[in-house]
């Protein structure tokens, strides 16, 4: 069966939330794979929301984190301060689904500017909540497009920690969460070894040196190097007729 | 004064060079304000907002603004906010100042301000370069343990500007869905706008005083202004005009696009009324949703 | 488990030498879970609460505790709390530490364990002799401007006890009237029991999310239990039993008066429901307010 | 017409609270004071409960200020954070009526111990939150009957800080509040000069040398010393018909 890059990533993004209970979710793509997630391997899941939202109920798919329909029939909405405090910092949360303009081979992110601070190329949204749930969430999956342009030898900016310059630099910092655990991209699937990216498996078509070719340094590969499995018919149709009807995130 | 005109609120509440937080994430957006402060002219104002959005965009564009404190700068689930970015990137129509958080960062600043406190602590930028680029935010040494924890200084706007479903004649305030920050950033502020859908009478806040989220002890002026927070939301009683939410996009490319929409929209309207009038019935009737009540409870009767 | 009964509920989560925080200011002081844990036997408890009010008096002359961590000591309205008075100025039935703060104190420590913070700052305690006595009262200086700032450190109990009006099956609890330190204490405890008057459908609660105070997701245990807030009282559900909290002062004047009504009403009762048939229906009645209604809002149904 | 010290006290109490918009308050006498100032001298004051309640609007004299009357058709009710938070340390509130089991000339107070902390010979209620409203509340009052157990020349314990020594010592700490500006007994009112409490004004019928005797140290008197106006008949009827008809707080 047919199926996009997009979709493949998000599916893969699906799957690797089996078994979590609570994940902070934003809208696009990692909405859309928690859903999924939610409707397949992971029934338990709770999306917590940045808007402050817990047990959204959705009766359309949210167009924004802010979405009024997120509130309506939810079990709780609380302010952008207990959201913060008790939720993320206080340490509710499992995993969140992050991405940015750049990420480096720490999984470290830019969201900020590309260019010098002071006089950008491109001046970006900047941080969000992504700084302090990079530091305090349990595990961050990095869920974003696989490019020369975005995965790069190193960042304009860092906004939001990931292993930093490698193994054990968060842990001395005392940040609560672990940080990155898995990159999940169009093309292929990176874990971490030593607080560095590694490559796990390939997309099905997808070969080693596309995959170099757009990343900004050297990989490090894993052996035996896998290959994810393709979307099931079942998750294909959940995607298309359920979550995405109108294929805004099928491209 | 309390109840007053829009008019009447910024006139007297805001001023050149003033320190302003128009907030509400995502929802109840004082857009009325927003359009009437551009229509007044004024200048060099310092505006403060977790996230910018079209309302600040347009400030930015109509030359209102010397400096930006906030921590996410886009167009929620459409892209860039373009006239920030002209302003940023190449100065147009001037120079803007940013001073950069994070969303928690800007949460704990109005919680500083709100509490009194001299600075808020927070688990965040460890490792971060906006420290680098943002001198505010330091780092304290916990008295328990010597651990070092971020810290961001009290945020005290000379004015906040929240909107909400209802309050009384005495700024008695009530909010429900997203809350943001609005409770914070009103404690924060020196002095208060409150903008509803609805004046209601006195008993129906009393009826219910676990949702009242802002006492009108700290309220300066009511102002009633329905869809005043237009193209954003305001539960249960609009949706969200994304629809228009895109459209800002085209518009905002260029600077003619912009000033065309500002004269039409804004310079060329002589306040909110006239906005709910232009913009036709057929686009509230689009954005009224069905209906969805809480249900009640008892608080009880004790004699 | 989540739904299950108090006897359940505390064998479970209340072990020898937990520190346990039952909460609720004046209201919804779940003396349910208390009595229960009395007639568990339980021993060597850290009580916190920022006011031990009769529930820890009694837990006191039970035996319970070594330890009492609060802010007022006292009988509210009434005077003394005479069981606790005899364990700190005569060790009967046994010597009781005490760890004392202000109420700010207290809820400035629920914060820092709920919000993960290694202290929380307040203006307090300057110049008073509390941090003399209590060195986990300490002082840091500001990062902005050198300021000292008193500071308390995170109060993380193994239990929280917690009383509301409704809760569904998950535990989604929703609380009116006083909220006293309810939701910080949740978030902060270990596990969580929730303890309260109705459990009713899902529906009930998603209709208002705004009125959610606990969600289930940390809630360990929901414990249906009518009347278990009595003697303090639940808002639109009953009264406070201010005769009760009267004749209390002369109950626990002596031993022999504390311990007579320990066994009749606590060690003699084999659960809540049996407390509630011998105190009879006639107590009820007197002490069920009339209505009060909140009205309903209007969410939204957003297709 | 006959009234009792107490009742001068309560309404010499309600009498000072003249022009003020929020006031502190708890249970007794001081909530007394409150509502009788509220009909008659300040008709704007604002009742904040430690509880958490704002805009009261009770059926009935509430009997703690935990009472349940106090939140049915009240404009507001928070949460303890909000109201330690928002509206004391947040610098809301002007007035406080505080008392204590002993105060001393500069108007520290004692709400602790009698004896030794470790060992003492009464073991009182502690701070609750007087520690903290007496640092950040706009102004002190101290509303308690005059005697020699409680007006002493050295505490057991400093519970709620006063002027401390003297003039200065408050600002020096950086307190946000100004701390006890006037003191209301059943036998006279005294305000401060140099953060020492100074006479000011006797009962009708009450003399120094009572006052005097009922105080640990030489009370520094204020030329020429007034005398206060005794209850008005309007007072009285407020008092004894609409605020206390058991007439609880009258002896």
């Amino acid at each position: 069966m047919e199926y996009t890059p997009t979709e493949m990533m998000i599916v893969a993004a699906a799957r690797a939330l089996a078994g979590v209970r609570t994940v902070f979710v934003g809208v696009g793509p990692p909405n859309i794979a928690c859903n999924l997630a939610r409707r397949t391997v992971a029934p338990q899941l709770e999306l917590i929301y940045e808007s402050g939202v817990f047990g959204a109920r959705p009766a359309r798919m949210p167009l924004s984190i802010g979405d009024p329909a997120l509130v309506s029939g939810a079990t709780m909405v609380c302010s952008q301060a207990d959201l913060f405090g008790l939720y993320l910092q206080g340490g509710r949360l499992e995993v969140a689904l992050l991405a940015g303009a750049q990420v480096d081979r720490f999984g470290n992110l830019n969201t900020t500017v590309i260019g010098d601070y002071a006089h950008p190329k491109v001046r970006l949204p900047g941080s969000g909540g992504a700084c302090e749930i990079a530091i305090n969430v349990g595990r961050v999956f990095i869920m974003m497009p696989l490019s020369r342009r975005s995965f790069v030898e190193r960042l304009d900016f860092l906004t939001s920690p990931g292993h930093l310059g490698g193994r054990g630099e968060r842990s001395a910092l005392g940040m609560p969460g672990r940080g990155p655990e898995r990159v999940i991209t169009d093309k292929c699937l990176l874990g971490f070894e030593g607080g560095e990216m590694v490559l796990e498996r390939l997309h099905p078509g997808v070969t080693l040196e596309e995959v170099q070719a757009a990343v900004g340094w050297k990989l490090r590969l894993s052996s035996p190097m896998g290959t994810t499995e393709p979307p099931t018919v079942e998750e294909l149709r959940i995607l298309r007729e359920e979550l995405d009807p109108q294929g805004v995130y099928r491209r | 004064m309390k109840l007053t005109s829009m008019r009447e609120a910024i006139a007297t509440y805001v001023h050149d060079g003033d320190t302003v937080a128009i907030e509400g994430f995502t929802a109840c957006i004082s857009f009325a304000a927003g359009h009437e402060i551009i229509r007044q002219g004024r200048r060099d104002l310092v505006l403060c907002r977790m996230t910018p959005d079209l309302i600040y965009d347009q400030m930015v564009a109509a030359g209102c603004a010397r400096k930006l404190v906030f921590s996410y700068l886009g167009n929620p689930g459409v892209g860039s906010l373009h006239a920030i970015r002209r302003a940023v990137e190449r100065g147009i129509p001037a120079p803007l100042e940013l001073e950069e958080y994070s969303h928690f960062g800007m949460v704990g600043r109005y919680l500083a301000g709100a509490w009194g406190l001299p600075f808020f602590p927070l688990r965040s930028y460890l490792g971060s370069d906006l420290p680098r680029v943002n001198p505010h935010i330091r780092f304290v040494k916990s008295p328990y343990g010597g651990e070092e924890i971020a810290t961001v200084p009290p945020l005290r706007p000379d004015v906040a500007i929240l909107h909400a479903q209802r309050a009384d004649v005495h700024g008695n305030t009530q909010l429900w869905g997203l809350l943001g920050v609005q409770k914070e950033a009103a404690f924060a502020a020196r002095h208060v706008i409150v903008v509803v859908e609805e004046i209601v009478d006195e008993e129906v806040i009393r009826a219910d005083p676990n949702r009242t989220l802002i006492p009108g002890l700290i309220v300066d002026a009511v102002v009633c202004e329905p869809y005043g927070a237009h193209p954003s939301y305001v539960q249960g009683y609009y949706d969200r005009d994304n629809a228009f939410y895109l459209r800002w996009d085209e518009i905002s490319r260029d600077e003619a696009g912009t000033w065309g929409w500002l004269e039409e929209w804004v310079y060329g309207l002589p306040d909110r009324k006239a906005y709910v009038e232009k913009m036709g019935a057929e686009v509230w009737e689009r954005l009224r949703p069905g209906e969805a009540w809480s249900g009640a409870v008892n608080y009880g009767a004790y004699r």
